[in-house]
C-alpha cells in the first residue's frame, strides 16, 4: 500500500466528508476513500482535529455527530441563511379574512360571537395564524360559563394596514361605494372570486 | 511508417477494443475490406451511420475528403453493404440511402461537363464533402465533450449542512384593507343583521378602546379609573375612553368600585 | 441597512454557498443572504475572490459555472471519492453525445436538423434522456409546417460540465467557421427529406 502525506490526507478526507452524501465515521473513510493508502488510525485522528481546527473560525465547521463527521454550518448564520429557504404562504381564506375583519369591527369579541355572526364555527388553525402573524391576541376573558377568550387587534394590525387606530377603518357609509367597485377591486387586484379559498 | 502513425491515430480515437470476436479483442477496424462475417454485426454496430461509415473509409484510405474520389468510395461503400445484404442483417434505411446518393453522384461525374471551370457549384461532390465535413466536426466536439472534466466522474459538489437552527423564512400572504372590509361586509350580509349593526367610525374607536382597557387590566387586579385617561388625547379621547369603559360596564365585562363617596374609582375585569 | 465586517461577509457567503441546493450567483447573494446588509458589488467580488484562493490548496474549491459559484472537489481527487460510490458511472453512448453536441453548438436546433447533420435519425429515448437530466429543453419552435421544437442547453448542461458559458465549449470556433463558410444549415434544409427520414 502506498504512503500519503500529510497534506494530501487533509484534502482527501475534506473532499471525502464535503462531497459524502451522509456523515461519514473513520471505518468509512479507512475502508473507502482511504482505501488504497497507509494511513494510521492515529494519523486519521490528528488530520481530522486539524480539519476542525482550520474550520472553526469559517461559515462551515467540521462537527462531530453520531453516524460520523459532517461540515455544517456556523449556527450564528441561522438567521441569514434562513433566506436561502424563503416559503410564500398562500393567500388567506374567506374564513380567515371575515374573522380577522369582525375581530377588528367588534372587538372585543369571543369565538363564540364571531361564529354566530358567521353561522359556521372558526378553526383554531385561524386563530392561531391570525395570533402568529401578530394581528390579534386575547385582550380578556368574558365572564360568561367557560369565560372564553376576548380577541382584539393589536398594534401589528395598525401598523400593517398603515392605520393610526382602528377609528380609521373604513365605516359602512364606504361600504356601498366599495360594494359598487368591487369588481373593478378584485380585477385590479388579480383575485377573482375564486382564488378566495372557503376551508 | 504510414501504418503505423495510422495505428496511433487509431488507438486515439479507439482506446478501448473496437470489437470482441470470440471472446478475443479486436483492437482497430479491420485492415482493408475483409471481414470476418461474424464480425461485420458488431462493426456495423460500431459506425454511427453512413457518414461516419464513410469518414471511416476515407481517413482509411486517407483521400482527401476536399478531392474524394467518388468512384473509389462508392465502390468500398458498396461492398459492405453488399456484404450486410448477404448475411440477411436487418440494414438500417439510412445506409441505403447513401448509397442511393453515392451512386448518383458517380453517374453525374461520369456524364461530361457543361462548361468549362472548376465550379464548385457544379461538382455533384460539393454537398456529400460539405456533410462529411460537418459530421466529423459533429463527432469530433461529442469526443471533446465527453472529454470535458464533469460531475459524477471527475467533480463531485460540496456541501455542508446548515444548522438545525436555521428556520425556513415563511413570507406571510399580503392582505389588502379592501378585502378585510368586503369580509366583513360578506359576513354581516349572511347574517342577515346587516341593518342592526349600524357601524360607525365613533363606535369603532369605543371598540378599540374596550380592548385597550381589558388588556391593561390583566388578572383581578384593581387600577385607577385615572390611569385610562390621559391629557394627551384631549377632550375626545377622555369620552371615546368613558365610553368604552361603560360598554364594557354594560356588558359586564368590568368591576367599577368606589369605596368611599368623592373617592378613588378603582377598575377590574370582571371574574366570576 | 447595516453595515457587515469583511470577515462576517466570507463566512456568511462561504456558507451560503456550501449549504445553498444550487449554485448562487452575485444577484441570488445579493438579494438573498445578503439583502440585509449593505455590501457593494466590489466587496462581494472581493470577498468571492478570497475565499477563491483560500480554497485553493484545499480539498475542495470554489469555482464560477453558469449558474453561479458553488464549490466542487479537486478534480485529482475524484479517483478516490469514487468509491464513495456504489452505482456505476452513468455512460453516455456516441449517439446521444453527438445529438447533446450538436444541441449545444447549434442551438436552437430542430429534431431534424440533427438528424440531416447525423445522417440517421434521432430515437426519441435519447430526446427524452436529455431532457430527463435537465440538460436540454425545448427552447421553442421552428415556423415551418410541423412546428417542430427547437432545442437549446440549459444551465444545468453548462453546470454538468463545469462551463460558465457556451462560449468555453471546445471547438465553438470551428463551428463558427463552418457555418459561416458553408451557410450550412440553410443547404442542409435544402436537402430533400428521404435523405433523412428513412427509419
Amino acid at each position: 500500500m502506498a504512503r500519503i502525506n500529510k497534506d494530501q490526507l487533509k484534502q482527501l478526507v475534506e473532499a471525502a466528508i464535503f462531497v459524502a452524501d451522509s456523515p461519514l465515521d473513520d471505518t468509512a473513510l479507512m475502508e473507502g476513500v482511504l482505501a488504497n493508502w497507509t494511513v494510521s488510525k492515529k494519523q486519521l485522528a490528528d488530520c481530522l482535529k486539524e480539519l476542525e481546527l482550520d474550520y472553526r473560525p469559517r461559515g462551515v465547521q467540521l462537527v462531530k455527530v453520531a453516524s460520523g463527521y459532517r461540515f455544517q454550518s456556523n449556527p450564528a448564520l441561522s438567521p441569514f441563511l434562513a433566506r436561502l429557504w424563503q416559503e410564500q404562504l398562500p393567500r388567506y381564506s374567506r374564513a380567515m379574512l371575515e374573522t380577522l375583519a369582525l375581530i377588528a369591527y367588534r372587538q372585543p369579541i369571543t369565538r363564540g360571537e364571531i361564529e354566530q355572526v358567521r353561522g359556521v364555527s372558526v378553526s383554531s388553525h385561524i386563530v392561531k395564524t391570525l395570533t402568529e402573524r401578530g394581528w390579534i391576541k386575547v385582550v380578556g376573558h368574558k365572564e360568561v360559563p367557560g369565560r372564553p377568550s376576548l380577541y382584539g387587534t393589536t398594534k401589528g394590525f395598525l401598523d400593517y394596514f398603515s392605520l393610526r387606530s382602528l377609528a380609521e377603518l373604513p365605516s359602512m357609509d364606504a361600504f356601498a361605494q366599495l360594494a359598487n367597485s368591487t369588481n373593478s377591486v378584485e380585477t385590479a387586484e388579480g383575485l377573482p372570486p375564486q382564488n378566495v379559498k372557503v376551508h | 511508417m504510414a501504418d503505423d502513425s495510422e495505428h496511433k491515430e487509431l488507438e486515439i480515437q479507439q482506446p478501448l477494443p473496437f470489437a470482441f470476436i470470440h471472446g478475443e479483442a479486436v483492437l482497430e477496424k479491420p485492415e482493408d475490406l475483409y471481414i470476418p462475417p461474424d464480425a461485420l454485426e458488431v462493426i456495423l454496430e460500431a459506425f454511427e451511420g453512413p457518414l461516419d461509415l464513410l469518414l471511416y473509409l476515407i481517413r482509411k484510405q486517407k483521400f482527401d475528403i476536399l478531392n474524394l474520389p467518388v468512384a473509389q468510395i462508392t465502390r468500398q461503400y458498396m461492398e459492405y453493404v453488399e456484404l450486410m445484404k448477404d448475411l440477411n442483417l436487418e440494414l438500417a434505411g439510412e445506409y441505403l440511402v447513401m448509397a442511393a446518393i453515392l451512386a448518383e453522384i458517380k453517374s453525374r461525374l461520369l456524364l461530361p461537363k457543361r462548361s468549362e471551370g472548376d465550379d464548385e457549384e457544379d461538382d455533384p461532390r460539393a454537398e456529400l464533402i460539405r456533410r462529411l465535413r460537418e459530421y466529423e466536426l459533429v463527432k469530433h466536439s461529442a469526443e471533446e465533450l465527453d472529454q470535458l472534466p464533469r460531475e459524477e466522474r471527475d467533480v463531485f459538489v460540496a456541501a455542508a449542512r446548515v444548522d438545525e437552527s436555521c428556520q425556513p423564512i415563511k413570507v406571510q400572504p399580503d392582505v389588502a384593507l379592501q378585502e378585510l372590509v368586503l369580509a366583513f361586509q360578506a359576513a354581516m350580509q349572511r347574517a342577515s343583521a346587516f341593518e342592526h349593526h349600524h357601524i360607525t367610525p365613533e363606535v369603532l374607536s369605543t371598540r378599540e378602546r374596550m380592548s385597550q382597557i381589558l388588556d391593561l387590566l390583566q388578572g383581578d387586579k384593581f387600577m385607577p379609573f385615572g390611569a385610562f385617561f390621559s391629557a394627551e388625547e384631549g377632550r375626545a379621547g377622555v369620552v371615546v375612553t368613558f365610553l368604552a369603559m361603560l360598554e364594557l360596564v354594560k356588558e359586564s365585562m368590568l368591576d367599577l368600585v368606589q369605596a368611599d363617596a368623592f373617592g378613588d374609582i378603582h377598575i377590574r375585569a370582571r371574574t366570576v
